[in-house]
């Protein structure tokens, strides 16, 4: 009962997060404002929903089930890196170079 | 309480791909594009563990991986073409 | 157990395997592994033949599991016959490119054999999925193939090729889709005990479900007014590969009457889905045969026609569905089948010994070996328009014979004779050119020099063409001999009862679970 | 030792891999353990090759601590995003801002990037590595400078750290 | 749900149809693929819809979904992968043996 | 009745021209002699072995004898003598032999004959066919033969256009008319139940009164006509005449023309007797009569007066057989002997003055009586026969003819005299040219500048024209005694029912017959000397139809015709075959559903209620596919689009339980992404032109269609139950397939054929494009990576690293699982194959390969031999093919395991997978290096 509450949570907490990210992919004005939203919160709410199903499966299965655990992990790493490639590409795209700070080089 | 959470937790989530598909459609550039795609399947991670949890099923956890592993392979993918064209070479 | 059945699908699938291993091997090798493959599937085809020819149905049960739940191989009569005709075509296209069109381009081997694992495939297999299955590997082959040494011609011709095949694949899938989801079961023999107990509501999608399949099947003929594209990939294809195309229209044709006598006819009603339409479409498709025959600047377009036309015609066997109906149309297919093989070895000579003019019907210089090559001409064009007094002339006279007891009877009949008389004439001016007109000068003297590359004769080459003109012979000397065969055939598949029995034995009935 | 790092290529990875394999499996029984590591010790004899010149990890512990302290600043991040995103666009002062690197180690100056990206307000664009230089934009920069500093502090040091560089 | 599996499985199969329609190579790719999405939905769901379990033999499951259309999809999707990509190099040959990428580059006029 | 010795003597006779034909090319070889010796020595022996059979025959009898060949298709190899055939017999056999001997005095010394005599024999034996035939449809086998063999013989002289294009005009209408007596003769078969003769003649009135006789009565007719060159098909006769002298006076004067009367004759008592062959044979016949003696009279060429007088009497014999009474017809049976004789005899003469003059200009010939006395008796006596002289034999069966005309039961009252005066007129006519050829040639003054001086011929070339006309002679003066027994037998097969009281004599009194000849010559001799006016008239007014030149111009006109049709029914565009594939089976379908009306599109079942997720879901999908067509000519922008209905396709097989669907669909989706982001770099960003509106308006229409039509048939499948076989597979995965995943299961055990299947597609695609890119050079279009930090990110590459092993442990983890979760070795090998393809991501072509050392065409031929090997094993154990084996392994301190041999089979599925994607992606990642090597020539890269 108590794991199920727990799990409830995760998942609303998350799912709260998920939405965030995608309400700023929405509304953001900018291509790299629009980053952050999925780059943090999103990430981070899948990431809690995973751990909720993880507590779940353990839960009911009676024993540790860590594999969700795997994906959480590839979606930290890989978030970063989606990130980066796609501010590359706008910045190719928009033809802007990184502006001022860029001009340092 | 678990199904009353999940019923919520779809509802988010419907809302946010929805955002997602939004902002797919509109752009305006391609990267908009790209990242809400990328996002749109990060989401969908969620919705597919969420439909594990409300089926109390383990079956699921590989989709969930997958679709992780390639929809960031996707999106690399598409930005290097953007980036250059010559994705591999 | 004897594994009888399944050789003339492992002999070139393990081959293929075996080429692709040896990868690092020099060409001449290659050849020997699959000259050695098709001898040796040559033998284990008529070591089929001969051991269905007392009427026994061989029903070889892969991965050892019952019908209709695992997947069985059926080999009765009528897949012994392919199978024995995909193997002598292959003979003659192994022989006549090891003279160098196999060394145009890459794995040509391997695809040849994957190509020969999928007829083979396709025509014993007793299960309407695996059948795609072999359908797509033999059409995977042959994109392959149609496309060996490139060129700018064969890349326009293909696209449109794999294109509208892929299409097609498509429509099989939904017909498999909608006939599992209809019926439940896709083992061919269970058809007959399904069909008949489909409830009278239930019964108009699997109607519209046998139908695609049956479009699926006269669409890989070539049936107007979906076979359009067949003559531009025939005649674009490298001659060994268009030698081994022949056979591949008598796949659909193959399917289409399997799936009638088997399916379509044993249930009241399916029995009528090709009744009124698929005659007319033949006649039509023979009528476009006859306008492209005509239309034909070149030997190789002739040739393409020719096949129209006999597809036109064997889908006029399958529409008539009588038992003489099949025989006839049995007997033709094997007839026509060597011969427009031979026709395509035929154009290939005439072609290299006329260099650059090819085998387009102009002036060009003098064919050298006319023994060979007008000794060819004479028995394939005889053969091809069906004159007298070869195996074609035989063919014909069976499919009109048939014939003469359906409603659509005048027009197949006006249909069979016009195109037999145009491409007889089509032949015959083409022989009047090729043979009969001088020279044009000693520029085109020297054409052919300038791909003297492509040694005019070549033994490989001649052998096939020799080959399949002694088969032409065979097929009219021995006519009686096989035409009774194709009559056993024809009765083999019209009592369907055997194939069931053979898939099914005294199994107890298949327990079927209901969804939802 | 040459014959250990021929057949212990990555001792890392093997030992991620085992790890993985275990979570994986679910199951830390002696069998899927022993297949865990039948995998994670033949696996990168295929591997090695693509990560040519690998930092080690000179202290694993910090490695930990740095770990702790990246997942609790990605759960402030998250709410800082939050409120930024739900709030007042108009607000906002979005910045590119380049942080200059101590780091040679284009691994390290990726992990590096990558807690920036993960942490509180900024996305790393793009890391060089000749110029020294992490690229990031910030939705919300009130004073770059500290910024800056922060990031160096809390992250890049720790960093250099770990990996002894 | 059977009238929206219905009319997703349309949507699909028109959206590829028309695109199949379309005069560039790279159209008549992106259309086969999403007729190809359709196709193997349509045998998927020729199972049905209402499984209450994936179909996994494991004690205590019972309604499991019916496997034997999902092997066949499995199939399909496989071969339908191998065409496409075959398909793919088959538009760049014709590409740069005919220098457009329109499908009826055979035109003889 | 006369069975064995029957049997053999006919098959010997009918085989002997066959193998002569082969010994005469043979001898040929030796020498030209040794060739007209075979040639000559093969209607000697087809004649001896014809002997033995006469006196039988010759009293009535008809000799049959059959061996079954097809006898399920009525043609038996039946043989048949009888009267007429008989009289033809002699007729080929006899000729034969004097057209042997003239040839080799005609021909030119330096062909060896070879070539010429093995197709005159050929046709000879195809002749003998025809007339020795029991079994109609062998008849029809022997009379194509003769087409055919017409047709080179014509061509024999084929450096002459003329004669190329004479011979294709004559295969044209024989061989044509041929098919149509196929038609006609498989209906009579039909009718009489029978291809016998003897079947089919005793059954006349079965025939007649049956409703497909008029049909088969003109089929039948077609093929007579053409081959008999009646009007309005004898145009290919005359032009026929290019052929060798020899081969005319054969052919085209004795023999194959006489195929189609012959047929006539052969097949009177089972076709004539009725209004319809007396209009048809009689209006034919006499059109072709009065025609051909017209055209003959007209014709300045020696050889086109005898064609058309040829044609001219070919038309009588047909107007006999015609007129249907039993005097007719004997008269028509008496006139073929006759004309055959006096025809083939002038013919040779004519070859005789060819070959004498150098010309056959009847313009330029005159006086010939001077040089060539002899020839030139011998050519006014076989004139004066085909002209009707008393005392020759052609006077005797034209006296037939006048008295059958007069009185015919047809012509009554005040159209008693139509007959008899037509048959005057057209006497006339052949009067009139009979007298060209004599005073034309003969005499009327000088030759005019003839390349060389005529003299007599040979000795022996003039003496079977001295045989034919001493022939002549012997039956216009002795015919009874000459003939008599060979025209009661010949037209006593024609007239099975008996011969009417007729009397053979040269004089039969002073009566209306007589009267009608003698105006005939009168009037004859009257137009021969106006002539000239009608050279003018024909000259100036006749069309030209029937020339080698407008044969030429038909052909090729309907060559371009062919050719236009095709353009228009066939326009070679894609998009249209696709367009009309799509509208037939939408067609089709709706007509399956349709034409049985039973119950609507809604089947038995209840429908379930939709969830608001799949109602989104199917937005989202809509959302896909339409930006995925929207978008469509903006490349990149379409496959982001299309990657969203991959998605939501991938979730739908998630939500109804299809995990290992998902991952296949996960899986292929990218990689299949990667391989058009690869070939996009090729293509041009975005393609600027639209169709036009109604092009998209008939596409939308088309798409809609199919797929309203896919919607409704799933509606139709989903409300329905179904009745299903894959109980078994869930009951027996775990029992008998040792998996616990049914799907993977089914796809490695019950199914595993179709997968060993799937793989060789697979392996078959990533080769098929290995040799496609051979030798491809292609410009990129948007190559404009600055820098190698553009082209290989830092993070990318460096987080790649580490992330490589820890993917390929997945893949293992889901190859191992997959027997018994959702997993298996597809999906695994493309989750390793997607692994190494993101280090060809992060790092580029050249780090991963120099780090893969793998030659992917051999990992494919190794994971092909792998899955078969697995399934060969099982024949060691007497099982079938793929009969998979499993056990639960239990080693000491370590739970227990499974082994199954379908994992092994696995192994080699994963192998095809992870070789055939990276095979794919390497070959097409380095297409743009290419242009570099590009420079190399083809032919030195080609490896196999
Ligand atoms: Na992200
Ligand atoms: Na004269």
């Amino acid at each position: 009962m108590l794991v199920e509450i727990l799990v409830s949570v995760i998942i609303l907490v998350g799912a709260a997060f998920a939405l965030v990210g995608s309400v700023g992919l929405a509304r953001l004005p900018d291509f790299f404002m629009r980053l952050h939203g999925p780059t943090k919160a999103t990430t981070l709410g899948v990431g809690s929903i995973v751990v909720a199903s993880l507590l779940h499966s353990s839960a009911s299965s009676g024993g540790l089930s860590l594999r969700e655990l795997g994906i959480s992990l590839f979606l930290f790493i890989t978030a970063p890196v989606s990130a980066h490639l796609l501010s590359k590409a706008a910045l190719k795209t928009s033809g802007r170079s990184l502006g001022g700070d860029a001009a340092k080089k | 309480m678990l199904t009353i959470s999940i019923t919520i937790a779809f509802v988010a989530l419907a809302v946010a791909m929805a955002l997602n598909l939004w902002r797919l459609v509109v752009g305006p550039s391609k990267p908009d594009r790209i990242l809400a795609l990328d996002t749109l399947a990060i989401n969908t991670i969620a919705l597919v563990m969420l439909i594990g949890i409300a089926a109390s099923s383990t079956a699921y956890f590989e989709a969930a991986l997958l679709i992780a592993m390639m929809g960031f392979v996707g999106t690399i993918a598409l930005c290097k073409f953007l980036l250059g064209g010559d994705i591999i070479e | 157990m004897s594994h009888l059945p399944i050789l003339p699908f492992i002999v070139p699938f393990v081959t293929a395997g075996l080429l692709l291993l040896l990868n690092g091997l020099g060409i001449a090798a290659k050849r020997r592994v699959s000259a050695i493959a098709v001898a040796v599937l040559v033998i284990v085809s008529f070591q089929l033949l001969a051991s269905v020819t007392d009427d026994r149905i061989h029903v070889y049960r892969l991965g050892d599991w019952p019908a209709p739940f695992g997947i069985v191989l059926v080999a009765d009569r009528l897949a012994a016959l392919m199978v024995v005709l995909t193997a002598l075509l292959a003979a003659a296209v192994v022989a006549s490119s090891i003279g160098g069109t196999d060394a145009e381009g890459r794995h040509f081997h391997v695809f040849l054999q994957l190509q020969l694992a999928g007829l083979n495939g396709a025509f014993l297999t007793g299960d309407i999925f695996n059948l795609f299955v072999f359908f797509e590997i033999l059409l995977l082959a042959s994109y392959a193939l149609l496309m060996h040494g490139g060129g700018l011609v064969r890349s326009r011709a293909g696209l449109g090729y794999v294109i509208m095949n892929l299409a097609g694949s498509a429509l099989f899938l939904i017909a498999l889709g909608l006939t599992y989801g209809s019926i439940g079961t896709l083992n061919m023999a269970d058809l007959v005990q399904v069909l008949p107990n489909v409830a009278p509501a239930d019964q108009p999608p699997v109607r519209v479900a046998l139908a695609l399949l049956v479009a699926v099947f006269v669409f890989k003929a070539a049936l107007l007014p979906i076979g359009f594209w067949l003559p531009h990939v025939y005649t674009a294809a490298p001659v060994p590969v268009a030698v081994l195309f022949v056979i591949m229209t008598k796949v659909g044709i193959y399917a289409l009457l399997r799936l009638s006598t088997i399916g379509l006819s044993t249930a009241p009603f399916t029995s009528d889905l090709l009744a009124p339409w698929l005659a007319w479409l033949s006649v039509a498709t023979i009528g476009f045969g006859v306008v492209g025959a005509l239309a034909a600047s070149r030997m190789s377009a002739v040739i393409a026609s020719i096949i129209v036309i006999s597809s036109g015609t064997l889908l006029l066997g399958v529409a008539a569905g009588t038992v003489s109906a099949h025989a006839a149309m049995l007997y033709y297919l094997i007839n026509t089948t060597v011969v427009a093989a031979g026709l395509f070895l035929l154009a290939d000579h005439v072609s290299r010994q006329r260099g650059t003019v090819g085998d387009a019907f102009e002036k060009g210089p003098r064919l050298t070996s006319v023994a060979l090559v007008g000794g060819a001409y004479l028995v394939l064009s005889l053969a091809a328009s069906g004159m007298p007094p070869l195996s074609g002339f035989l063919a014909k006279l069976m499919v009109m014979q048939s014939l003469g007891s359906t409603n659509t009877m005048f027009a197949a009949w006006f249909a069979l004779v016009v195109s037999g008389f145009v491409v007889a004439l089509v032949l015959a001016r083409a022989a009047s050119t090729y043979f009969w007109e001088p020279a044009k000068s000693a520029a085109a003297e020297t054409s052919r020099k300038d791909v003297a590359g492509h040694a005019p004769s070549e033994p490989g080459r001649d052998a096939a063409l020799v080959g399949l003109l002694a088969l032409t012979i065979v097929v009219t000397v021995a006519a009686a001999p096989i035409s009774s065969f194709a009559r056993a055939t024809a009765e083999q598949i019209a009592a369907p009862e055997k194939y069931v029995t053979a898939n099914f034995g005294s199994a107890p009935p298949v327990k079927r679970e209901r969804r939802p | 030792m040459n014959t250990m790092s021929r057949f212990l290529p990555q001792p890392t990875i093997t030992l991620a891999i085992i790890g993985l394999w275990v979570f994986l499996g679910s199951s830390l029984s002696l069998g899927n353990l022993l297949l865990g590591v039948i995998v994670g010790v033949s696996i990168p004899w295929i591997t090695y090759r693509f990560w040519p010149d690998q930092p080690r990890i000179a202290r694993p512990l910090a490695g930990i601590a740095l770990f702790g302290l990246v997942v609790g600043d990605i759960v402030k991040a998250n709410w800082e995003v939050a409120r930024q995103v739900v709030g007042p666009v108009d607000a906002l002062k979005p910045a590119f801002v380049t942080v200059p690197l101590d780091l040679d180690d284009p691994f390290v100056a990726t992990l590096l990037a990558s807690i920036v990206s993960l942490t509180p307000g900024t996305v790393s664009i793009d890391v060089d590595t000749e110029a020294k230089a992490l690229y990031v934009h910030a939705l919300h920069v009130e004073d770059e400078a500290a910024m800056i500093a922060t990031i160096k502090s809390r992250y890049e040091i720790p960093l250099k750290e770990v990996f002894g560089c | 749900m059977e009238i929206i599996v219905s009319a997703a499985l349309g949507i699909l199969a028109a959206s590829g149809i028309y695109l199949l329609l379309r005069p560039t190579t790279f159209s008549v790719i992106l259309g086969l693929t999403l007729l190809s999405y359709a196709v193997n939905a349509l045998i998927f769901f020729g199972g049905r819809l209402n499984a209450a379990s994936p179909p996994l033999v494991l004690a205590g499951t019972s309604g499991q979904a019916d496997p034997l259309p999902q092997a066949l999809v499995l199939t399909a999707i496989v071969i339908g992968f191998g065409m496409t990509a075959y398909l793919v190099a088959l538009a760049l040959k014709a590409k740069g043996e005919s220098g457009t990428d329109h499908v009826d580059a055979g035109k003889d006029q | 009745m006369f069975g064995a010795m029957g049997f053999s003597l006919l098959a010997v006779m009918l085989a002997a021209p066959f193998v002569g034909a082969i010994l005469a090319a043979a001898a040929a070889r030796r020498s030209r002699s040794a060739a007209t010796w075979a040639a000559a020595a093969t209607m000697v022996a087809g004649l001896l072995a014809m002997a033995p059979m006469v006196p039988a025959v010759m009293s009535g009898g008809v000799l049959v004898d059959r061996t079954p060949w097809l006898p399920d298709w009525g043609l038996d190899i039946a043989l048949r003598l009888d009267g007429l055939g008989l009289l033809f017999a002699i007729l080929i056999l006899g000729i034969g032999l004097l057209i042997v001997l003239y040839a080799t005095y005609y021909l030119p010394e330096y062909d060896r004959l070879g070539r010429f005599y093995a197709l005159l024999l050929a046709f000879a034996g195809g002749m003998l066919g025809v007339v020795l035939s029991e079994n109609v449809l062998l008849m029809l086998v022997f009379w194509e033969i003769t087409s055919l063999t017409s047709f080179l013989l014509i061509a024999y002289k084929y450096e002459a256009h003329d004669a190329r294009i004479a011979a294709r005009m004559s295969l044209a209408v024989t061989g044509g008319g041929g098919l149509a007596l196929l038609a006609g003769l498989l209906l009579l078969g039909n009718i009489a139940g029978s291809f016998e003769l003897s079947e089919i003649l005793a059954q006349g009135d079965v025939i007649r009164a049956h409703p497909l006789y008029p049909v088969t009565l003109v089929l039948i007719l077609l093929g007579a006509f053409t081959k008999s060159g009646q009007f309005p098909f004898h145009f290919w006769l005359p032009n026929a005449m290019a052929a060798p002298t020899p081969v005319s006076a054969y052919l085209h004067s004795a023999t194959m023309v006489k195929a189609g009367v012959f047929l006539l004759a052969r097949l009177y008592p089972a076709l004539s007797g009725t209004d319809l062959w007396f209009v048809l044979v009689g209006t034919t016949g006499a059109v072709t009569f009065a025609y051909g003696a017209y055209v003959a009279l007209i014709k300045h060429d020696l050889k086109g007066l005898l064609a058309y007088s040829t044609i001219s009497h070919l038309g009588l014999i047909t107007l006999l057989l015609g007129l249907d009474t039993p005097m007719s017809a004997v008269a028509a049976v008496f006139h073929i002997i006759n004309h055959a004789i006096f025809k083939a005899s002038l013919f040779m003469a004519a070859g005789i003055i060819d070959h004498e003059c150098g010309t056959r200009d009847m313009r330029r010939i005159n006086g010939l009586f001077k040089y060539m006395p002899r020839t030139a008796v011998l050519g006014i006596l076989a004139a004066g026969s085909m002209a009707g002289v008393p005392l020759l034999n052609g006077f005797l069966s034209k006296e037939m003819f006048f008295t059958e005309t007069v009185g015919h039961p047809a012509f009554q009252g005040y159209a008693t005299w139509v007959l008899p005066a037509f048959a005057t007129i057209a006497g006339m006519l052949s009067v009139a040219y009979s007298a060209r050829f004599v005073h034309d040639v003969f005499f009327n003054g000088e030759p005019i500048d003839l390349p060389k001086t005529p003299h007599e011929p040979p000795r022996w070339m003039r003496l079977p024209v001295e045989i034919l006309v001493a022939l002549v002679l012997l039956v216009g003066l002795l015919p009874q005694l000459s003939v008599g027994p060979l025209l009661n037998a010949a037209a006593g097969s024609v007239l099975p029912a008996g011969l009417p009281e007729f009397k053979l004599a040269v004089w039969h009194g002073f009566n209306l017959p007589l009267a009608m000849s003698i105006a005939a010559f009168a009037l004859g001799l009257v137009h021969y000397t106006q002539r000239r006016h009608l050279y003018y008239l024909h000259d100036t007014h006749a069309p030209k139809i029937a020339s080698p030149v407008a044969f030429e111009r038909i052909y090729n006109g309907a060559g371009l015709a062919a050719a236009w049709l095709m353009r228009t029914i066939d326009n070679r565009s894609l998009q249209r075959y696709l367009a009309i594939l799509v509208g037939f089976v939408v067609v089709l379908g709706t007509w399956a559903w349709m034409s049985k009306p039973r119950g609507g599109v809604m089947g038995t079942l209840p429908a379930t209620p939709p969830d608001a997720a799949a109602v989104a879901a199917l937005v989202a999908l809509a959302i896909g596919s339409a930006g995925t067509i929207i978008w469509h000519r903006q490349r990149l922008i379409a496959l982001i689009f299309l990657s969203v209905v991959g998605l939501i396709v991938s979730l739908a097989f998630v939500r109804f339980k299809a995990p290992d669907l998902a991952l296949t669909q996960l899986s292929v989706e990218v990689v299949t992404i990667v391989l058009l982001l690869l070939s996009l770099r090729f293509l041009p960003g975005e393609v600027p032109a639209a169709s036009s509106l109604s092009r998209r308006a008939r596409d939308a229409a088309v798409a809609i269609a199919g797929g309203g039509g896919v919607a409704v048939m799933t509606y139709a499948m989903l409300t329905r139950p179904l009745e299903t076989i894959s109980g078994y597979h869930l009951a027996n995965s775990y029992s008998g397939g040792g998996g616990t995943n049914a799907v993977n299961v089914i796809l490695v055990d019950f199914r595993g054929f179709d997968t060993l299947g799937e793989i060789a597609v697979l392996a078959m695609a990533a080769l098929g494009l290995h040799a496609l890119v051979e030798g491809l050079r292609l410009r990129p279009y948007a190559s404009n990576a600055t820098s190698t930090a553009d082209r290989y990110p830092v993070m990318l590459a460096e987080l790649m690293r580490p992330l490589l092993p820890l993917a390929l442990a997945v893949s293992v983890y889901i190859l191992l699982r997959g027997h018994n979760l959702p997993g298996g070795g597809f999906i695994a090998g493309l989750v390793a194959a997607v692994a190494i393809m993101l280090q060809y991501l992060a790092s580029g072509i050249d780090f991963a390969t120099a780090r893969i050392r793998l030659d992917y065409v051999r990992v494919l031929g190794a994971g092909l031999i792998v899955a078969t090997g697995t399934g060969l094993a099982s024949w060691l154990f007497g099982r079938p093919f793929l009969t998979s084996t499993f056990g639960y392994v239990q080693p000491p301190f370590l739970d227990k395991f499974e082994l199954a041999s379908a994992m092994v089979f696995d192994l080699g599925v994963f192998l095809v997978v992870v070789a055939s994607v990276l095979l794919a992606l390497s070959e097409l990642g380095t297409l743009s290096r290419r242009e570099e090597s590009a420079k190399v020539p083809d032919r030195e890269k080609a490896r196999v």
